[in-house]
């Protein structure tokens, strides 16, 4: 299968362009999938709720999140006196830059996997740090208390959780024998008895063993769930931007474009994380079925369905994020740590013993 | 379970008629006691904790502007009221024995000072703070007397006061209409 | 030696998602420990015990209205009752009846409020719309009757405004019908809710001495396990005809008096209401709701204190008459101005999010606390 | 005013059409901010509710007045509340715009006489752009002042305006 890159440069004639080219199309791809999933959550929200959601602007309202993006663009910015310009200003685009940075490791389909880069997990698991700098930069400098009480929250919940999900990808890693999401996706291939959620590909693991791994690969499945849940701040680990508490916490000093930054990362770490879960236990961009390509004997269009099976099991996480916002309250900071400390962290270490073992044996 | 008259018996045998003033039945409806105002803690306590009595809820404590003095208007129109009194009534109620009471005190007008019974029914706190922003009456012994409903710069004017008259301007906003 | 450590004050309000109105809490807190809090009130201060002294005896009734707007009939009741009380007017059996559905169907309609806001504080939304959905449908049944939809200036001194329209009955029935499954929703998506139980239990215990000498009153201290209900307890109006429960708290998730006591409370209580309704709705009897209404209101010299069930609690109305067409002085016991005083001291030593959720339970109207 | 409002002085087909982008995307995108003063907020709140559903018109509340469009001022403003009701209003980002809702903001409603710690109309401290008459409004009401208020800034300009 040839490799997007690789035909760019062929095509173009030039490194650099399809290197900019190369990295440009995920922010196509995530720009345009805020404003599908911000559309989509007002009218999931709508219906779970009896209600319509947005119908006026455009056919049902679909032209909502742009009328909003148009809106917000040209809002007034406001940086308070008392806050901290260079700061401030300097928030948002990190936390964005810290979002967007993870999408260069996720592998959209066959032949555009991003860098490709061997260390994918380890390097997602890194960006996202800059996440938490930025997120606390803007809770500091916006210089209001609620402000920094959502900062707060947020870097002491997101650090918690990075824990757990790190003993699950260690896990898997062990598993696996890479931290390459490219090669996750590759290995999951042709049918969904070889995904990691049903015990991983049957050639890598015998078939005892595979069967013994399902309840483990199971448990480490919604270990890893939850704990990005908390990482992308969604009910009911919403702590940080809290709005019955702390308004809208870290965030809550920012107008205009800058807000809109913050809106743009939050969905595009929603969809972030949703494609990692993806790709490590449900084959990411491998069909679950097989091809229609091959069926047809159009190898053209395996890319294409690639790309959509990755895209329609990404949605269906956020949609689940989703679900789970709308019906679930908010748990309590120290209920929230507790969760981590004494629940995941445990149990993912137990499961990496016993994955240990099973491997072993 | 005691009626009215029960009790204010049981009070003039406690205390005396210097402190307990007098027992109104002659208005329909509601009877109440006259009490002295720099007493009214002590007889409080007493009805708290009788065990006769029981009176453990304070329902309500109500200031009142009786009104009765010397009625005038000065050069601008307003009414103005010296002398007289104003007043306090304390609606008690006991959960365990079901009988109620009303107590009253009466304090000048010029210089309104009662006790405070907010130490023995917390709920008492408030509602005083209500009566001194109202009509400017002092609870003595009171932990946080301050203005509770009007903003703390209205300054020395009492709303629920007969006398009362609107200011022109509030912090650069017109008051009346 | 330790840290050096400053507390940190933090003001709530009056614009807060959720204060429930235009309520200011001093918040010092200690990390997210709350140290001490200060409620600061009068945001709202709309002079009603002003106006009373200018206006006659039925001109009052729609202020009472605006004072706790969630549940305006019964502050109609309770006002109507004092004077009638102080004027000695008997009222016709139906208006009774009439009275005792409304004000019940009411008190559904303010605990809907109570829980869904309640549930938003904890940070669950879509309850919030389901219980606002439903209180639409109560809504309806006094727009069917007297035309308003949140003021109704109903209850009359003597009577009521309008007399109930023929399809009033039926349209009540096909109500409770209709709604009774909606409470085993709420319970499902909310009530038992891991989550919400976590929240709530345990969290800001109000033990009864304190509810009482406090003077907290209605579902909050029915909550702490007290079983004291106007209705039982000081029977005003028909309220002894019916046969109904009081609802305690009975510290089912955690400690009895905590805020899912007080949250459970008032969901039994409509449970109790739907009961009173029913029991009251097919014995209305005949005859004319205005038979008893004066053209002139004359009340005698003298002074009253009457008190009713309102949905937060005692809300009495203290009248002191001199025999004029207005009265001279009108007191108000509101009740969630007595309960929002007891917060200070539930709060101390919680969270900040425990504070919401402490809040949320005791369920306020800033209309009532500063009038 | 936004970053582009009065900066032109001429008007032309370039000038106009932004205009009406800008002005679609204002009127379709108004965030309201959570704020409620006294009944007429609960009006304010089932309108948002499922029933009638603010949300059909793109309108969502928004905690924080950085973030709001409009401001609905939902009730009686007290002397004591009257600047902070002001200070909201300079907190929230141009354009923004005010629904004054129900007879207390609008006039001081049925404490305009005997009210001493009303204030008498909103429009003393903050612009108003649409009134919206009741005690309360029905939510229908309120709903059309919002349509007023969509009607309003569908008409508005970005090029100054000559005498």
């Amino acid at each position: 299968m040839t490799n997007l890159y690789d035909s760019l440069t062929e095509i173009l004639g030039s490194q650099i362009l399809a290197y900019v080219i190369g990295a440009a199309l995920p922010l196509i791809f995530v720009l345009l999938f805020v404003v599908v999933a911000v559309y989509l959550e007002r009218k999931v929200s709508g219906h779970m709720q009896d209600r319509l959601g947005p119908m006026r602007v455009g056919w049902h309202g679909v032209l909502q999140t742009i009328a909003d993006l148009v809106k917000l663009l040209q809002k007034e910015d406001i940086i308070a006196d008392g806050a901290d310009k260079k700061l401030f200003n300097l928030a948002p685009a990190l936390v964005f830059i810290g979002s967007y940075a993870a999408y260069a490791a996720i592998p959209f389909s066959g032949a555009f996997v991003g860098t490709g880069t061997d260390l994918g997990l380890f390097y997602i698991a890194a960006v996202s740090g800059l996440v938490v700098a930025g997120l606390l930069l803007a809770g500091w400098a916006s210089d209001n208390k609620y402000s920094l009480y959502g900062a707060l929250r947020t870097a002491a919940q997101i650090v918690s959780y990075e824990i757990p999900t790190a003993i699950i990808i260690i896990v898997m890693a062990m598993l696996a024998g890479t931290l390459s999401l490219h090669e996750f996706s590759e290995m999951q291939t042709s049918s969904f008895w070889n995904w990691w959620i049903l015990g991983g590909p049957v050639a890598a693991t015998s078939g005892i063993g595979k069967v013994i791994l399902i309840p483990f690969m199971v448990a480490a499945f919604i270990i890893m769930y939850i704990s990005t849940l908390a990482e992308v701040n969604r009910t009911p680990f919403d702590l940080p931007e809290a709005e019955s508490e702390l308004i809208s916490g870290y965030h809550t000093e920012y107008s205009g474009m800058k807000f809109a930054f913050f809106f743009l990362a939050e969905y595009a770490n929603m969809f972030a994380v949703s494609a990692i879960i993806a790709t490590v236990f449900f084959g990411g961009y491998q069909s679950p079925i097989g091809y229609l390509g091959n069926s047809l004997g159009i190898p053209g269009l395996i890319p294409f369905e690639q790309f959509f099976w990755f895209a329609s099991k990404g949605i269906f996480f956020v949609f689940v994020q989703m679900w789970l916002r709308w019906t679930l309250p908010r748990v309590r900071i120290d209920q929230l740590m507790v969760l981590c400390w004494k629940y995941l962290i445990p149990y993912a270490v137990t499961i990496l013993i016993f994955v240990g073992l099973i491997t072993i044996l | 379970m005691k009626t009215p008259s029960e009790i204010f018996e049981i009070l003039k045998n406690e205390f005396g008629e210097e402190v307990i003033l007098g027992y109104h039945d002659e208005l329909p409806v509601d009877l109440y006691i006259e009490v002295h105002p720099l007493s009214i803690h002590k007889v409080a306590k007493f009805l708290r904790d009788n065990e006769e009595l029981k009176f453990d809820v304070l329902m309500l404590l109500s200031g009142v502007d009786d009104a009765n003095g010397k009625k005038s208007k000065d050069e601008n129109g307003y009414d103005v009221i010296e002398g007289g009194t104003l007043s306090v009534y304390y609606h008690l109620d006991s959960m365990q024995l079901k009988h109620k009471v009303v107590l009253r005190v009466a304090t000048p007008r010029e210089n309104p000072e009662v006790e405070s019974v907010e130490k023995i029914w917390r709920a008492a706190d408030w509602h005083e703070r209500e009566a001194y922003d109202m009509f400017g009456i002092k609870f003595l012994n009171h932990h946080d007397l301050r203005r509770i409903l009007m903003p703390d710069d209205w300054g020395e004017r009492y709303p629920l006061r007969k006398d009362y008259h609107d200011p022109e301007y509030y912090n650069g906003m017109k008051v009346p209409y | 030696m330790g840290l050096k450590t400053e507390e940190i004050v933090l003001n709530m309000g009056p614009q807060h998602p959720s204060t429930h109105g235009v309520l200011r809490l001093i918040v010092e807190l200690d990390g997210e420990l709350v140290v001490d809090v200060k409620p600061i009130i009068g945001y709202l201060h709309r002079c009603f015990e002003k106006h009373c002294e200018f206006l006659t005896y039925p001109q009052i009734v729609p202020y009472t209205d605006r004072m706790d707007y969630l549940a305006s009939m019964y502050n109609n009741f309770g006002y109507v009752l004092a004077v009638e009380k102080l004027a000695g007017i008997q009222v016709p059996e139906r208006v009774e009846y009439i009275r005792v559905i409304m004000g019940e169907l009411q008190r559904i309609a303010s605990h809907l409020i109570a829980l869904g806001t309640y549930g938003l504080d904890i940070g669950a939304f879509t309850p919030f719309l389901y219980l606002f959905r439903d209180r639409e449908k109560i809504l309806d049944l006094f727009e069917m009757t007297c035309g308003a939809r949140l003021l109704y200036n109903y209850m009359w001194v003597g009577g009521v405004s309008h007399d109930i329209p023929d399809e009033f009955v039926p349209a009540t029935k096909k109500f409770i019908k209709e709604f009774r499954p909606t409470i085993k929703e709420l319970n499902e998506l909310l009530t038992y809710n891991k989550i919400f139980v976590e929240r709530t239990a345990n969290v800001g215990i109000l033990p009864a001495e304190t509810a009482i000498n406090y003077g907290v009153t209605g579902p909050s201290l029915r909550g702490s396990g007290v079983k004291w209900d106007v209705r039982k307890d000081d029977p005003y109006s028909i309220y002894d005809r019916f046969d109904f429960d009081i609802p305690v708290g009975e510290g089912k998730m955690g400690t009895v008096g905590d805020s899912w006591d007080r949250y459970y409370v008032r969901v039994l209580e409509i449970e109790q209401s739907l009961r009173i309704i029913e029991q009251a709705i097919d014995k209305i009897p005949p005859g004319d709701v205005h038979e008893a209404v004066p053209k002139r209101v004359k009340v005698p010299k003298g002074s009253v204190y009457a008190r009713v069930e309102n949905p937060k609690g005692e809300l009495g109305y203290f009248i002191i008459s001199e025999g004029k067409n207005n009265p001279a002085r009108v007191k108000v016991r509101p009740p969630s101005f007595v309960n929002l005083s007891v917060l200070g001291e539930l709060s101390r030593g919680h969270l900040v999010a425990d504070l919401i959720a402490i809040l949320g339970s005791l369920d306020i109207v800033l209309g009532e606390i500063d009038r | 005013m936004g970053l582009l409002d009065k900066e032109f002085t001429d008007r032309n087909i370039v000038i106009t059409k932004t205009e009406d982008l800008l002005n679609w995307a204002r009127l379709s995108s108004l965030w309201q901010l959570t704020f409620g003063l006294a009944c007429c907020a609960i009006e304010m709140m089932a309108t948002s509710a499922s029933h009638y559903d603010f949300d059909r018109f793109g309108v969502i509340p928004r905690p924080s007045p950085r973030q709001a469009d409009v401001i609905i001022v939902s009730g009686t403003v007290t002397l004591k509340m009257a600047s902070r009701v002001k200070r909201l209003y300079e907190q929230m980002p141009d354009p923004k715009y005010v629904i004054s809702m129900g007879s207390c903001s609008n006039s001081g409603g049925p404490y305009w006489n005997y009210g001493y710690h009303v204030l008498k109309g909103v429009d003393r401290v903050i612009p108003v752009d649409v009134y919206v008459p009741g005690c309360p409004p029905r939510p229908e009401a309120l709903l059309e002042g919002l349509l007023k208020l969509q009607e309003k800034i569908r008409h508005e300009k970005l090029a100054k305006q000559t005498a």
